[in-house]
């Protein structure tokens, strides 16, 4: 049993007085959070998309501020930070969703490897961009069609139209997403009668069918009820070696429990990346700790 | 093991496809916006003929006398060229018809807004848009052979004709709308606020005259503006149940012709292409177009403030 | 806490007797609101009842299947409600796809400018826009201009841009009322706008793009002064041509050119009739005509609802 | 029963209000006798509306309740129109006033006249400024619109000059408006033909009309027959184009119009001409005697006798 | 600094497995939650209000099940507990703002001390309930009116109409809530022009200048910034001395810091209750102990 603190400092003073300014009396952190220590530390192999110097504007606003990032292949990736960091802005800069947004911009540039594009340049077709990076959204959005056709539909946009091919690949995408059993029997159902975890299974089904070569979920969990939780965490445990995936979660826990590496962002900057079990466990940054401890956010 | 990830993707992706996909949504780009304009030419048609017929009407009348004379008699010998009687009677049946329907749609839309249970308010409003849904000949109809008899028997000196009968016709057709303008602008207001008020201690009462009311100004006054846009544009009541005298006049209870009647009165017969008497129509039309387009530029903006506001 | 320094004012007994009062007032009002409510929606009744007990004693099939007549017992409105009907589908036709399309446009594709921005006020404008002045711009567009005279055709074409503004307008209501998450969805699997457009944003606002056609639809039917204004007004005791006939190509479309009377028109005629007599077919005319009006109106609700229940985001 | 009729030609009728439930009854009956194989419309626009659109070549027949005058002939000539003049009844251009007014016994045209000269708009308002010995009521005039042949013959008659009116009455094409006011209005006072009179009769009063020779005369058939009610009863015209006569059905419609007319505008309230008349008259229209015998000059009082024998002229 | 811990079990295990039934292994849990030793823990001495067994039922859904709390005159009462377990819907029922809305039900009672009425009794008037209880929302919401008039809503509500009663008694609820020296200059501006803080604390000088009994806050920071929140808890705080606050709140940081005691709820029913430095330190149930450390929720 750990004796409880006595820091009571408003959480903006916190955030202010740095690791060189700490209060005087002040005891060192406490981190409890669970990191699944049986993964090994190790240092990224394979990079499959450098970010450099991105900046994100909406109009005059700017979001991010010169991120420097590797995502590594075929890991998970998590952002954190309190709400309104830039977390779900710069997972959106990966597939380009904002050009649907009147007004925003680019600057910097995120290489995706091997074939080394920029996916933020100016010269790249954000559908094509879209093709390639799948997303899964913070709240379950299936279509309200059929569970078939919602996993069909990015097959359908490519063109495919032979139904041995849809078939097979809908259930290859519905296994790879664990909701095969549950709904092999009633594919011709309305996506909509699923339950929310169950929903955003399809949804994840629906990004992998088309293969896409990084996956990237904002706050996947968050409508969900902690059964549901636990089952998709478990396959973006189980996903990590097909596809390089990258998460934004609010949960610490969550992001300690699921990730390979992860980012601490703040006001739009970077102001950590390293090992999931680094940062949970021995944060560099006092701010970092702050946040991981539950001081503010 | 990028690679054959990369591989297998780019498969899909299929370059030539998306050009194809991309040529496409160009095509149909450019049919949607067609469409889109088709409502700018519409006004722009609508304002160049009422520019052009009525410029033509102006170089016989001169605007001094289209706006102050007191007597609208183009189609006679003795030819006048005031507007002012039309107006007149546009006014009149316009304000009669507000005296009815602001404070009776007002009070709907507070009751049901503040004070129906969801079901009866589910139930009563499609019914009460019904009655703005009800044809304005229908209308005249009910406002000649019903509600002047009646009214007749209060006021035994009524004329047949007249604007109070219409006035009032037409203020029950707009309070459908006025009612739901509103009610939808006071169910704008969030619900927090409500509870703001109720926690307080207020009555439904209180707090919709003092929270709800308030916070929904600007659209409550929206709605009674875009209602006077309609009362002012509104043509069959008067023409069936107002009489067609150009009558100079605000007194309800007299007969009148308002912009619109006369513009009806005018088409019945067959005005040919190029007489002053078509011009004047047109001339007449630009004026309502005014007064309309004056009343939903107020109210339009007055909309989206409310709609902003939350 | 009610302890004695408490002011007067609250102080539970005058919080009692001030709150009585209080709920009085909430009793009158909820009184005045009924009454007023019911007295609307009775007047909606009295105006039918009248217009049916008033024509009661026309309703017959003769009714429907007679041209109108200068007696009063022989007049129907077979011209009527065919000429009505022809104009409706011109209308529907004119208006549906052109007021759908410029509501997605608005929705879905155009860009936030200046240019979006004119189109937007002038949708929004012609929303408010007098149907007489409609009436006026079909006398010298269509009448005139196009040399189209007093035929169906401009007929619906004037309805036509008189519903256009509440097609687009439900249209885009009900175009907003798709999530932003399934358009989201789509573009996040690749999908170009037309794709997103016609695979979900138009297949599920389908409900309210009908509701809001039908309710234009409802309020073409019973517009006379734009009618009145193209000149419509004179004794037709015929019908258009047929849209079918028995030689190739079978299909005609002279009935656009022909001249029409239409169930508000023929009304608007029997009601300036001051024979008692046509008082009747006028009453029976607007009661068929009310009675179509009501139904439409109800039809949309229906499907407004049964779609309401069908998609629930 | 009724049938969608195919792609033929249609009669076209439009004109002058008076004429029209002659036109319409004569139309009505003809395309039931042809079991609706002959498609006819029928116009209110007025005479001067109606013979707009016919020297337009807009229509085939024009109503007509006063003759063509030296303009619209002018337009004709211009547009190449070429016309037949029928006349078809005689009316009585009925004044009336509400039931309930009881000061009005008999109008002189001089009483008319200071009702509806142009200059006692805005000035006369009052019965009792027609009249000193009548009531001090408001005066609410109800009267055809500029386009009518009526308001022209009315004008021409009462205050010398046609279209001289003044304006602040309620005008309408459309004579059933006129009936309603003065129905509903104790104070109202206006004219139009003797057809919309008849089917309202008991619920309006004509106004007997003080005649030159100083009789006061109500309308009826008789005194529009022997000449007594004058100067208000006038004959009513069709006039037919040239061109739209070669076509069988028109001509069908002609014969039938002037066949059976006679006794459809007894039953709509006018009066017939003579037998002979319709026979002559159908005479001209098979000769294809064209023009006007009126030569443009607006006429009171004129013989139906008299009319038939003149010449024509374009 | 703390090893980390490798208990992974999903959220839902862990809450099924109750003290009983721990999994093998499990470390014995660590709280680091700064609890405000300065304040001695104390047993609750005066009851302002006393919950028995309340249910209370949106249509057949019973949302609450059971509930029995003692809340202590003149101190703090917390509720915590994750989303949807029921603590706006039991903070409600004290102010009858259920009454609101068709179809709900309260069973039990609420005792108000000292005249011992039963606040959810049939017989007792909402509105009157509502007279003496107030209460503060999640997202401040002073009416589209001005400052002066927002605070002097209440009183104007209960009839009071002299100028200067009015006045001294909007300065004293403004005083209360910290919010005078910087509002006094401009009484007469509209309130929406203040910053969501003030707003805030504006809405609290609103149910303060009726005198309330019992003051309801609901979430009264979680749309506020770090410093505003701050200003807040610390009124809370001096609250204490006039009046009894019985406050919900996500935050396990804020409860810790602001409460004397704190419910724990979960599913609708009551978990746990006690003084806030046993429940943050040392709770007794498993449940309580792995939210409080974040493990769900
Ligand atoms: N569509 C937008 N237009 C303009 N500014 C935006 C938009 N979306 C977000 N922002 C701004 O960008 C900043 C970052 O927002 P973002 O949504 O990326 O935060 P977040 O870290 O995902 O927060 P949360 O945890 O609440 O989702 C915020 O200040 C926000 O106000
Ligand atoms: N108005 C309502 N009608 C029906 N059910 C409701 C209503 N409000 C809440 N509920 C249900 O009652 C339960 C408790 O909700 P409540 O809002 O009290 O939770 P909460 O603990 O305050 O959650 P949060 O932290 O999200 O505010 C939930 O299951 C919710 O779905
Ligand atoms: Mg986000
Ligand atoms: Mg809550
Ligand atoms: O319609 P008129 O007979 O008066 O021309």
């Amino acid at each position: 049993m750990i004796e409880t603190t006595s820091t009571r400092g408003t959480p903006e003073s916190t955030l202010r007085n740095e690791e060189n300014a700490r209060p005087a009396g002040a005891v060192t952190p406490r981190v409890n959070i669970a990191v699944d220590d049986t993964r090994q530390s190790r240092a990224i192999t394979s990079v499959k998309a450098q970010v450099e110097n991105l900046n994100f504007y909406y109009g005059q606003n700017r979001a991010l501020k010169n991120l420097s990032i590797p995502i590594a292949d075929k890991q998970v990736t998590a952002l954190i930070g309190p709400s309104g960091c830039g977390k779900s802005t710069f997972l959106r800069c990966f597939n380009r969703m904002h050009d649907l947004q009147p007004d925003t911009r680019y600057e910097g540039s995120i290489t995706l490897h091997p074939d080394n594009i920029n996916l933020v340049g100016a010269g790249i077709d954000p559908i094509e961009v879209r093709m390639r990076i799948g997303m899964v959204f913070q709240k379950p959005n299936p279509f309200p069609k059929t569970i078939f056709e919602n996993v069909a539909y990015g097959l359908r946009l490519r063109g495919v139209r032979n139904r041995a091919t849809l078939a097979e690949e809908v259930e290859k995408a519905l296994r790879g997403a664990a909701l095969w059993d549950e709904v092999k029997d009633r594919l011709q159902d309305s996506a909509l009668a699923l339950s929310g975890g169950q929903m955003q299974r399809l949804c994840i089904a629906r990004a992998l069918a088309t293969t896409p070569e990084i996956l990237l979920f904002d706050e996947p969990t968050s409508a969900l009820d902690p059964i549901a939780t636990a089952k998709i965490e478990e396959l973006i445990s189980t996903l990590r070696d097909q596809v390089t995936v990258l998460i934004v979660t609010h949960n610490m826990q969550q992001a300690a429990r699921v990730s390979d590496y992860t980012a601490f962002m703040y006001l739009g900057e970077l102001i950590e990346f390293d090992e999931a079990a680094k940062i949970f466990t021995n944060p560099s940054k006092k701010a970092t700790e702050d946040y991981i401890t539950g001081r503010y956010g | 093991m990028a690679s054959t990830a990369a591989t297998t993707s780019n498969d899909l992706v299929s370059r030539s496809g998306l050009r194809y996909r991309k040529i496409r949504d160009r095509i149909v780009e450019t049919f949607l916006l067609a469409a889109g304009l088709v409502a700018v030419f519409t006004t722009l048609a609508i304002v160049v003929i009422l520019l052009t017929e009525s410029a033509a009407f102006f170089e016989h009348v001169s605007l001094k006398d289209f706006l102050t004379d007191t007597m609208w008699t183009p189609l006679f010998a003795d030819a006048h060229y005031g507007i002012l009687p039309l107006v007149a009677g546009t006014l009149t049946t316009t304000i009669v018809a507000l005296i009815v329907a602001v404070p009776v749609g007002t009070i709907i839309a507070i009751y049901l807004s503040e004070f129906a249970s969801h079901r009866l308010r589910e139930t009563v409003k499609p019914i009460l848009e019904l009655l703005g849904a009800v044809p304005t000949v229908v209308y005249g109809y009910f406002a000649l052979t019903a509600v002047t008899p009646l009214l007749q028997m209060l006021m035994p000196e009524l004329p047949g004709f007249n604007m109070l009968s219409a006035g009032l016709v037409i203020g029950l057709m707009i309070v459908p709308y006025v009612a739901s303008v509103s009610e939808d602008a006071m169910r704008a207001v969030p619900r927090y606020m409500r509870e703001g008020s109720y926690a307080m201690g207020a009555t439904r009462l209180q707090t919709a005259l003092r929270v709800v009311v308030p916070g929904a100004f600007s659209g409550l006054a929206a709605a009674f503006i875009l209602g006077i846009s309609r009362a002012v544009g509104e043509t069959m009541v008067v023409a069936i149940a107002a009489g067609m005298q150009p009558n100079f006049t605000f007194d309800p209870r007299e007969q009148a012709a308002t912009i619109t009647a006369y513009i009806v009165q005018v088409s019945l017969g067959d005005l040919p292409h190029g007489s002053i008497g078509y011009q004047s129509i047109f001339a007449a039309g630009l004026v309502l177009m005014l007064i309309t387009l004056i009343f939903n530029v107020i109210g339009f903006s007055l909309t989206r403030k409310f709609r902003e506001a939350y | 806490m009610a302890t004695a320094n408490v002011p007067d004012y609250l102080h539970p007994d005058s919080i009692r007797t001030g709150l009585s009062r209080r709920k009085m007032l909430d009793q009158v009002f909820v009184i005045v609101g009924l009454v007023l409510m019911f007295a609307c929606l009775g007047v909606l009744a009295v105006l039918f009842m009248n217009l049916v007990l008033d024509g009661s004693e026309r309703f017959g099939w003769d009714f429907f299947t007679n041209f109108p007549s200068r007696r009063a017992e022989r007049a129907g409105i077979l011209g009527a409600w065919v000429g009505t009907s022809l104009i409706m589908l011109v209308t529907a036709f004119c208006a549906v796809p052109v007021g759908v399309a410029a509501a997605i446009y608005l929705e879905e594709y155009a860009p936030k400018n200046w240019f979006t921005a004119i189109i937007e006020i002038n949708v929004t404008n012609l929303a408010g826009v007098p149907s007489i002045v409609y009436g006026l711009l079909a006398l010298g567009l269509f009448v005139y201009q196009f040399g189209l005279g007093q035929s169906i055709a401009a007929a619906g074409l004037t309805l036509a841009l008189l519903i256009l503004p509440i097609v687009i307008v439900a249209t885009r209501e009900s175009i907003r009322a798709v999530p932003k998450s399934i358009r989201e969805a789509a573009y996040g699997l690749g999908a170009t706008r037309w794709e997103v457009t016609k695979d979900h944003v138009l297949p599920y606002s389908t409900g309210g793009i009908l509701t809001g056609m039908i309710l234009g639809l409802s309020r073409a039917i019973g517009e006379t002064a734009p009618i009145i204004t193209i000149g419509a007004l004179s004794f037709i005791a015929f019908l258009p041509s047929s849209p079918i006939t028995s030689e190739f190509p079978f299909i005609s479309f002279q009935w656009l050119n022909d001249p029409f009377t239409a169930m508000p028109i023929q009304m608007f005629n029997w009601v300036s009739r001051p024979d008692q007599a046509f008082q009747a077919n006028a009453a029976a005319a607007g009661a068929i005509l009310l009675g179509m009006t009501l139904l439409m109106n109800a039809v949309a609700i229906w499907i407004r609802y049964r779609f309401r229940k069908k998609i629930n985001w | 029963a009724p049938q969608f009729a195919h792609a033929q030609s249609v009669i076209k009728i439009d004109g002058s209000s008076t004429v029209f439930p002659i036109a319409e009854a004569v139309a009505e009956e003809f395309q039931i006798s042809k079991k609706g194989k002959v498609r006819v419309t029928v116009g209110i626009a007025g005479t001067g509306g109606g013979f707009k659109r016919f020297c337009r070549g807009e229509t085939d027949i024009s109503n007509a309740s006063r003759p063509i005058l030296k303009e619209e002939m002018e337009v004709c000539a211009k547009a190449g129109i070429k016309y037949m003049e029928l006349p078809v009844a005689f009316d009585a251009l009925t004044v009336v006033v509400n039931p309930q007014n009881n000061w009005v016994k008999s109008l002189t045209a001089a009483d008319l006249k200071k009702m509806w000269e142009p200059g006692a708009q805005g000035r006369v308002t009052k019965w009792n400024q027609v009249r000193s010995e009548w009531p001090a009521q408001p005066l609410m005039l109800f009267g055809p619109g500029a386009d009518s042949g009526t308001f022209d013959y009315f004008t021409e008659a009462v205050n010398g000059k046609a279209k001289a009116s003044r304006g602040d009455y309620t005008a309408s094409e459309d004579d059933n408006v006129l009936v309603q006011g003065v129905e509903n209005n104790k104070n109202a006072i206006g004219y139009f033909g003797y057809a919309y009179y008849i089917a309202h009769k008991d619920k309006m009063r004509a106004v007997p009309i003080v005649n030159p020779q100083g009789k006061e005369i109500g309308p009826s058939i008789a005194a529009v027959n022997d000449g007594s009610y004058n100067p208000l009863s006038r004959p009513l015209f069709i006039y037919v184009r040239d061109t739209a006569a070669a076509r069988a059905e028109v001509k069908e419609f002609i014969n039938f119009y002037l066949t059976d007319g006679a006794k459809l505008a007894e039953e709509v309230g006018y009066v017939p001409l003579p037998a002979e008349a319709y026979k002559v008259a159908l005479k001209h229209f098979n000769d294809k005697k064209l023009g006007t015998v009126f030569g443009g000059v607006p006429e009171v009082g004129v013989t139906i006798d008299a009319l038939l024998a003149r010449e024509g002229k374009l």
